[in-house]
Order: C-alpha cells, then structure tokens, then sequence
C-alpha cells in the first residue's frame, strides 16, 4: 500500500501576536515541524475557512506566520490573541533550494513577499537583501537582516522606486550566483527577465489560488504545474515554461484573469 | 505489451483515465497528466454558469482514503469554450464533464461541450455533496437519469458516458436507465457518502462544506462490487473508477468488468506519475501471469 | 474520570458497546467481551431458524477495512432462549440483535428475546450481503422500517434500537421511520456497500458470496456523517457504529451526535482490548483537554 | 492508525502431492512464511471454499499440508496436483511453546492430530512420541520421526489399544516436563485428565468450525476464548476454565453439540 498519509489540520496555540506594521502582523505557533522557506501550511479558522502561508520563522517549536489584512480570512487571523487555537496542515510545496556555492545570493522582495524570503535569509550566508514596499512604515523585519537595502515608492526610506529597480542598479551579475525573489507576480517577472539576461539563475515563489494544497484539485495550475506541488517556488527552467508567469492567473473558479487583476492585492 | 483498448470507438494507448474533478482545470493540465502516461483524461466538471465551489477546506485525507467537497468549481460552458477549444492536440483523448441542475442544464451543456474537439461526454449524476446537484439534486434516480441521459444524448453526438453514484445493489437499475436512456457506456462509480470528519480539538467538521464524497482505497471494494454487478446486467463498456492506486486495483477493477479504469485520489497518494506507474504495473502482472491482452482481464472474474 | 452514560434508561459504565454479529455467539463470549471492558455488549443477529450462514471465506480485509459476508449465522431463536437465559448474570448491559425475512419474523424474534434478560432490542435493517434480510430483503426503506419497527414495538418492552444501513441523505429519513415506528434509539450504522475484493492471480471474488459489507476505518466518516445527520433530525438517542478504533475516533462520533459508540473491526484490528483501551485513551483526551463529562462532547460538532 | 494488516489469500503452486495413507494426502506447496507448530492456515480453493489447516511441516520457501479426506472441500483438495494454485492466509493461532527444558516432552497424537504434532516434533528435542490410529495402514508419517511408539485400535501395529491407554502406560512423571496432545477431543480430553493427575503441564490443539480465523466473528468460541485466537493450542491453566474442552462444540451456525457429534469426523 502506499500512504497512509493524513492531511488533516492539527490545531495549535498561539503564543504571539506582534505588530509589524499597520494592516501586518505576525501570529507565533507552537508547533514542531520540518520546513523549507518557500514552502507553505494551510491555516484553518473553524467555521470560517483554510488559507495558504508562509512560515516567517520557524525555530524548534515554535513558528511564526506572517499576515497582511486582505479580506475575511485575514480579518479573522487579526482577531486572534495569544492563547487562541490555530489550525495547520503541511509544510506543502517545494520550497527554496538552498546549495552552498563560492558566490553570493541575492534576495529581491516586494511587499509581503519578504515573508517567505525572510525565513530564507535566516538560512543564508551573507545574502544581498533588496526589500521594496509603499512607503516606510510598510517595511516590517527591519532589524533582521545583517544587511539590507530598502527600496520604497514614495521615497520615505532607502531607494526611492521599486525593488525591481533597485535590483537593477544594485546588482553585481559577477558577484552573484542565484536570485531569491517573491512579490508581486508582475515585479517577479521583471526580476527574472532580468536573470535571464545575465544568465543567472533564478528561484521565484509564486501564488495561486489554493484550495486543496496537495496537488488534487488542479486549481492552482500554471500552464501544467501545480503551485501547490511543483511550486510555490520555481526556479528558471520551469518558469521560462510559465507562459502563465507574469501574465495571467485563475481564479477561485477557474477562470483566467490577467497578472495584474489578479495580484493587485498584493502590491503593498 | 500493448495496452491499448477501444471504447465506443475512442483509441485508447492504455486503459488508465484521468478521473474529473482531478487536476483537469484547464488544457495545459490535462496535457500534462497525458504527458504522465494517462490513456485518456476527462475535465473538471463543467456547468452552464461559473461556480466558485465550496469554501476551503475544501479535501481532507484520512487514514483509508479522501474526502473533498469541491462543489464541482469551474468557469463555466461559455469559457470552457475557450479553454478546451484545442483539447484534441493532446496525444490522448480528453472526455468532457458535463453538470447541471436541471435535466435541460445537463443538455445545454452538453450542447455547448459537443462542439469542441472532444472525444467523449461524461454526465456524472452522483455527486454527493453539492446541492441542486447530483444525491443533493435529486439526479440518482432511474427517473432522472433516464431523463438526464435522453435530453443529453439529442443534443451530443458524441459517445455519452453516465457516471453513476457507490451504491448498493439498486446501482444495476441506474445503469439500466442509462442505457434506456441512450447512454454508450457506464462510469462507476462517483465518490460514496458522503462522509464527515471532525477534527475533535476544534469540535467541528473539517471540511468547509462538512460533509464531502469520500474516494480512494475505501471505496475501491463498492466501487468493484458496482462495476461487477453493472457488468453483469448492462452491456455496456465500463469505466470503472473507485479507489485505484496500483496496477494490481486496476486488475482488479477490469476483472470485475471495466474496460478502463479512473484514477482520481491515487494522484495524491503516488504523483501525477501514477498513471504510467500503474501501466507498468498492469504490464508486469501480466506478463508474470501469462496474459497477453486486456480482453482477457476484463470481466475475467465473472467465472 | 466517569464515563458512565445513560441510554435510554440503561445505565452503561462507559460509552464502548461491542457491535452486533462480532464474537457475540455466546454467552461465555459477551462475558469475555465485558470483561475487557465493552460498556455493554451485543449478540449477533438471531432469526427465527438457525441459520448456516454464508460459505467460507466470509471475511476478508484490506487496507483500508474489512468486508463480510457472514449471512447471520445463528442457532435461531429457539436455541437463544437457552444461550442467554442468564445474561443478566453479565457485568454489563446485553443487547438483543433480532432479524428477519419479514416484519412478522422480526416481531416474532423480538418476542421470544423479550423473554430473556436482555437490557435492550435492537433490530438492523441494513445487513447489505444477506439475501431475504436489510438491503437484500427491501428493510431499508421508509415504509419497511415503519412497519417492522412497529410490529416490533408492540412485542417487546424493552428499549428498542433500529439499525440503520450507512447511505446517503436519505438515512435521516429512515431514522424518521424508525421513531414514527415506535423507536427508542437509532443506531448508525450496518456496513456499506456491499463490495467486493477479487483475488487476481484466481481471477475470482475472495468472499464466499462475493460480496460483503464493508466495515472499519473505510467506513467510519460516511458512518460520522450519518450519527450527524441524525442527530439534527431526530431526538433520539444514537449508538454510533462504524471504522472506531481508538480513542478519537469514539470521541469524533460522539461529537457528531452518538451518545455511545459501537465497536466491531477494531476487535480484529486491537484485539478484545479494544474496549478498555478506547476508554483510556477517551479519558487521557478529556483530561488534556479540559473536559469534564462526555455530556459536554455528545454532538459537540454541531456549533 | 493501526494497521493495516491485509488477510487475503495469496494463491500459491503445489510442487508435490504426497499420498501418505488411504484418504490422507499430503500437498507440498511453495510458500514462504514465518510458522510455529500448531498454528493453522485457511486454505482457499476459489469456487469452492476455505477451511483451517495446520502445517505438516515448514521448510524454507516449502511447506506441507496433510489432508485427510472428509467432505466436499477436502475431497476437492484430493483432485488437485503439482501445478495447481491454492490459495492460503495465515498463520494465525498461537501453536505450541516450546521451552528449553531438563526433563523430557511427550507427545500423543490420535489419528490426523499427527499432522501439527508431526511439525512440533521436527523441533523437539527427542521427545517421546506416542502415536495412535484405527489401524496400521492409517499410520502416517511412519519413517519420520526418531522414537515412536505406536498404538492400534485393532493391533495390527504396536501398542494395541487406544493412544491414550499407551500413554497412560508409557507415561514416566518424573522424567517428562510437558505433554503436547492432537486428535479427537475425547481423547485429549482423557490425556488432560492424566497430566493434570500428575501435575504434568499440558498443551492440546483444539479443533471448532472456523469462519474468519482472524477473532472477529466468534464462531468458533470455546467458553470465552476463541480458538482461532487464544488457541488452537491451549495450554493447562486456560484448558481447566473451559467447561467445553472434551464436552461439547458449536456447529457451523453456532448451535452446541456434544463433542461425540462434533468430533466423531476426527476419529482414524
Ligand atoms: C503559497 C502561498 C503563500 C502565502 N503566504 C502568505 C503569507 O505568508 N502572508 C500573507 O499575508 N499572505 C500569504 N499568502 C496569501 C494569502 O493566502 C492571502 O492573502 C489570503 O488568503 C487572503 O485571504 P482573505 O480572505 O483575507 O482575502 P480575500 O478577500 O478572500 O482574498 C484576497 C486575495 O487573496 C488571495 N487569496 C484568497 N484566498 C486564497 C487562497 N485560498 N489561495 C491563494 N490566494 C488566495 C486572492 O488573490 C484574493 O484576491 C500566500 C499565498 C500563497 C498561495
Ligand atoms: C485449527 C485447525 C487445524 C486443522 N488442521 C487440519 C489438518 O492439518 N489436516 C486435516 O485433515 N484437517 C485439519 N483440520 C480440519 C479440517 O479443517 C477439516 O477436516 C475440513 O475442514 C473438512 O472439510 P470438508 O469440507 O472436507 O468436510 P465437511 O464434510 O464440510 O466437514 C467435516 C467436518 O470437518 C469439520 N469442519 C468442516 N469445516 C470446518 C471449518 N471451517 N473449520 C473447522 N472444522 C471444520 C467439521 O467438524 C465437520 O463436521 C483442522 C481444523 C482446525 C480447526
Ligand atoms: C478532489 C476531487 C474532485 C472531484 N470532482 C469531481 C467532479 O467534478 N466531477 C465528477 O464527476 N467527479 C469528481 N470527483 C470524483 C472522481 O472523479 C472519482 O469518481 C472518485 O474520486 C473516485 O475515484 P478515486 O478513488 O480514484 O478518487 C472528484 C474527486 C476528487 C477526489
Ligand atoms: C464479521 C462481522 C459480522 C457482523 N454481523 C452483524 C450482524 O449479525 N448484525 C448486525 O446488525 N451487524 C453486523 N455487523 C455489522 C457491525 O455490527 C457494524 O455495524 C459494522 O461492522 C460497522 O462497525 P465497525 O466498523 O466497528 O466494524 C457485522 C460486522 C462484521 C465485521
Ligand atoms: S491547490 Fe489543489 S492542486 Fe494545487
Ligand atoms: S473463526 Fe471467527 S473468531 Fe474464530
């Protein structure tokens, strides 16, 4: 027989809930698990629904979730305080891979994105962190990493511009021998477009509409692949497949709808 | 060895056939499960207006099997249209999924589905766990599906398939009314239920819907008991579908009377690779047992 | 911590009930049963005439749960007054399981059996594998059940049990009959199906019948769903049958509405300890997590 | 989870088909399995029915059944030869224990209760075996055994009288540790009675009707214990609580016989 595997949620307590910025806010879980950045749990509030994340740190015992207001699900999380009981299943996904190498790693994030890459960072030695948001105040994890260049849109910190275009000035292609990014599906594309030029290679997470998370239902396809199962994270040969990447999405009932209807929310 | 069979006059190149409701979303994926080794695969589900299902959690696994309440999301016919407009580039037949509420939904669908390039129309009558259709919508009744089958059948020519619900021993009077009906071939079975798991800490049912059909290796027994039963009564090809995870199932299911095989949870639990893995599988068995064709499998057990 | 319930006026020392037709041949076997701690116990199905029962093999499992086809072997009616005239002499509560081809057959059962010390009837009408009786003999349907339900009623006083076979939405109008009937309480569920294991390499199905009811772990979510579906509709107590074998699985099912559970394949699956074991482990979750009586989980799912 | 344990027949090829006496054949079947004397199997002949059978011995890749004719399956087992399938599942049961001792065991076996005895006896060390049957030609397994005494109904081979009067006569207390007995269950019962007069420990393998061998259906209980899994072999502090032991057994729809009816097959 193969199997039996369960994917049933497990609830856990929350032990944390920090302020990271207006409209974010991280919920710390007890709970033990093997994770790779990049990969994903589902969270499930009873009776209100089950939705993908990223683990923002994961130590022993204890995981965190990073969580950007968007809608009921989110509102829900929002509501929870220590002591409240969370549901999770997973680590789902692939997740970055990690290989140790003679040059440096660059990391291209954008707006929430940073959840999944800062897990990442933790794991990596000395990388060049390019982090974009709005404006200053939407900047979270700012003490985090050794060394980090911000980039934000109005100016108010850092950069003035979007990551994309910080990446584009600040990056060594010699120096450099693989890009991390996650963000907005349009400023990911624009990163990897700009891979493919140097030739380096390049690793984004992307994001689907989840409902199974296990690669049963097929709602999360991107052109063939699966973003539950043969993503979130892909790394250049797939996504140069992708004709998906960059420029359409499905939504929760299938239908096709362009990048940037789609991923709107996620501009932060 | 050749595993290639024909069904109402569809080449198949093996008898293993993408279950609906499973990966089949959109073209890219269903020619991605064609480039994994299935013989055939079927689309999600396909109903006139768009659905966006149940709300998550939507599948839940337990220590015997599946359940999922899906209920049957999909963009709806008009961009079905679209879609699957080049469904007959895959190297393997794509079978369209047809739902509806009503009978004349059902054939509406149908209508629209029968103009593109595909080889066959599925009309599952048996979903267990969306309302206004299937056991919720009253659909699994001989009335019904003699009704159901007949409106579609006038407006496809295609070969029609009618996928009955896990049943008891009234299966046999289904799928007798699908063929009065007009039906050219039987699917057996639909997921059994349905069933409800509770996750005991929070107290409450799993799934967003509750209550889900339940698929995989539980099912397999009543879905080859359906199929056997079906066999017997009805002279019409099979496909059977329930539970089929290894190659050993799908002999198992063809000698109860199936001419092909489903396979819809087993993607879960062995990878989209499963359907060429159970091919060889069906290969070796048989070469070890001193088979040379599936005609001589199928319906084998019926001594 | 006291898992003491009540079931309709019968006092059980905790909420784990051997299943009907599983080792309750004798009397000398509940007693065993009851001593491995079952919080009450139930015979196997008695008829009017002894019956042999189906040809082996009559068992059969798999990976996700077992089928029988036993066929209600039992020494008959008759033959039980002598069996278990003294079973009040039992630690627990016995229940009397009663069948028949025909309503008049079930009351006549129940007559005899009301005669003994028994705590309670119960009366399936859901056996799937047994030509003349449950599925086979037309039991499971709304009028069968109201009928043999009240010809039962009027023969014995003792609190009576109608056991249900585990379907679709359809069960919550059976459970309606068997209140209408005169009911006390319902059990859900009989196995499912029936369905079928064919061994390949024979080319035949394993059982002797070739079908059989399928129980265990494949079961227990569509028998959760039915104990739910159940408690919403009717107000009366519920024995939940079907794939308990640990702690929480019995805990699930009492959330879902069963204010006892029953347990057959588990016997084979954990041994006769099964009763104590699931006890400890129910006791164990309920300190952990803060429960004081069973009252506060029975049907705690439905928030 | 618990679980899962698969009890399914697996078919298996005869390899030999032995006649050891009128009516008593022996199949040798190639099967590999883990086996403790006494321990039975059911054996599947598709179409026709599954019965309990003890191994007759249990080789590497190789085992034994012998069969004494009696009904219709048993009469379908005599038509099968090499090259046919059968099918089995097992073992199940608890078969006898064999302790290392000081003392020595012995061994009385009545007609086809040879068969687990002769299994048993392959890993005694020079037991004294006590063997009786109606009459010499229905004496099996002639050769095989080191030190045999054998008795007969009409005397036409050794001790003449019934097994149970040898034993009483060859039985040495003080130099036996254990009494292992097979056969009609009058005459086990009668060999019980002797031990326990002696204070000799005791193991008998009981026979009732066997529907699933795997502890579920209770058909073929004896008081409380089932045979097919508390026994068959029962040993002499559970043997002293079954009031059924040598009185009475159930038949196939588990009303009681007395063990004349039952048994008065197993007699040689
Ligand atoms: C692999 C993955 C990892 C993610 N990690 C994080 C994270 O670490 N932090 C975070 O804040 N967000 C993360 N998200 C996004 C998060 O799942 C959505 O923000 C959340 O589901 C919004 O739900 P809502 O009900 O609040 O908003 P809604 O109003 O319901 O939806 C707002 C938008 O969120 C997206 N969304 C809603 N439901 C889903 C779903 N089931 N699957 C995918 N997208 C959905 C859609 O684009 C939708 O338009 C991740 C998504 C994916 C796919
Ligand atoms: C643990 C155990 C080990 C056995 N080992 C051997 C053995 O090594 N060699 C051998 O020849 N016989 C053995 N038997 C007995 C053997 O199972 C029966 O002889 C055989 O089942 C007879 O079947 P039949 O159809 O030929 O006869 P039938 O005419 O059907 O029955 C003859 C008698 O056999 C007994 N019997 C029939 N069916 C069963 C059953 N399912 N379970 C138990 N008893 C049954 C009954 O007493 C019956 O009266 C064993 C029995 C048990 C319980
Ligand atoms: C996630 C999921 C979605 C399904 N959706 C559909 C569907 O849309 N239409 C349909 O006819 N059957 C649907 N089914 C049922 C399957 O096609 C199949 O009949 C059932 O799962 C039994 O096969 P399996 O055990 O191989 O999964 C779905 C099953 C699953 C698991
Ligand atoms: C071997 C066996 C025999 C059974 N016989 C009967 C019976 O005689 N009468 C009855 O009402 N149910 C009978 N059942 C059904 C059980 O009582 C129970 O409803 C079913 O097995 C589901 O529970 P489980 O999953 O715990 O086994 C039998 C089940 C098994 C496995
Ligand atoms: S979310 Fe279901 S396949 Fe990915
Ligand atoms: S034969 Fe079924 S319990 Fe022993």
């Amino acid at each position: 027989m193969i199997g039996p595997r369960i994917e049933q949620p497990q609830l856990r307590e929350i032990t944390e809930v920090i302020s990271e910025a207006p409209g974010v806010k991280t919920l710390v879980i007890r709970h033990s698990t093997a994770y790779k950045p990049g990969q994903f749990f589902m969270i499930w509030l009873p009776g209100v629904g089950e939705k993908p994340f990223s683990l923002s740190h994961h130590f022993e015992g204890e995981v965190g979730i990073t969580v950007k207001e968007r809608g009921p699900f989110t509102h829900a999380l929002f509501s929870l305080t220590p002591g409240s009981a969370i549901g999770l299943r997973g680590p789902y996904g692939n997740g970055f891979s990690v290989v140790e190498r003679s040059r440096r790693a660059c990391v291209v994030a954008g707006g929430i994105g940073i959840v999944p890459l800062a897990a990442l960072i933790d794991r990596l030695q000395q990388p060049l962190v390019i982090y974009g948001a709005r404006s200053q105040d939407l900047l979270i994890f700012r003490n985090r990493f050794p060394e980090v260049s911000f980039a934000t849109d109005d100016g108010s910190e850092g950069f003035h511009g979007s990551a994309v275009e910080a990446f584009r000035s600040l990056l060594d292609p010699k120096a450099t021998d693989v890009v991390y990014t996650c963000g907005p599906e349009p400023m990911m594309r624009q990163v990897f477009d700009i891979c493919e030029a140097h030739h380096l290679p390049c690793q984004a997470a992307l994001e689907r509409y989840i409902k199974c998370g296990i690669g049963i239902c097929g709602q999360c396809c991107c052109d063939g692949y699966l973003v539950c199962r043969d993503g979130p994270v892909f790394s250049s040969s797939l996504l140069r497949q992708l004709s998906d990447f960059g420029r359409s999405a499905r939504l929760r009932d299938g239908r096709v709808t362009t990048i940037e209807d789609y991923a709107s929310w996620r501009e932060s | 060895m050749d595993l290639s069979i024909d069904l109402c006059g569809i080449k198949l190149p093996n008898p293993t056939i993408l279950a609906s409701g499973v990966l089949g979303v959109s073209r890219c994926s269903l020619a991605r499960v064609a480039s994994c080794g299935a013989g055939a695969v079927t689309t999600k589900s396909i109903s006139l207006e768009p659905r966006s299902g149940h709300d998550n959690p939507c599948v839940v696994t337990y220590e015997a099997g599946m359940l999922n309440a899906m209920g049957y999301p999909n963009p709806g016919a008009e961009a079905a249209r679209e879609e699957f407009a080049a469904v007959d580039q895959l190297p393997v037949p794509v079978i369209a999924s047809a739902v509806g509420t009503e009978p004349e939904e059902f054939a509406a669908v149908a209508e629209i589905l029968t103009a593109l390039p595909f080889a066959a129309t599925e009309i599952p009558v048996s979903c267990p766990h969306t309302p206004g259709f299937g056991l919720m919508g009253g659909h699994a009744s001989t009335d019904a599906i003699r009704r159901i089958t007949s409106l579609v059948r006038d407006k496809t020519k295609l070969p029609l398939f009618v996928k009955l619900p896990a049943g008891g021993p009234e299966v046999v009077d289904l799928a007798k009314a699908a063929r009065d009906g007009g039906a050219d071939g039987i699917t057996a079975v639909n997921t059994i239920g349905p069933g409800m798991v509770i996750n005991i800490e929070a107290a409450r049912p799993v799934l967003g819907f509750k209550k889900g059909g339940v698929s995989g290796p539980a099912l397999r027994p009543v879905a080859v008991r359906c199929v056997y039963d079906i066999y017997e009564a009805v002279d019409l090809p099979i496909i059977g579908v329930g539970g089929i995870t290894t190659g050993r199932d799908a002999i198992e299911m063809m000698m109860a009377g199936a001419r092909a095989v489903g396979i819809g949870s087993a993607v879960y639990y062995r990878g989209m690779d499963v359907f060429s893995e159970v091919c060889r599988e069906i290969r070796t068995w048989m070469e070890d047992h001193g088979y040379e064709s599936l005609t001589e499998i199928v319906g084998a057990a019926h001594q």
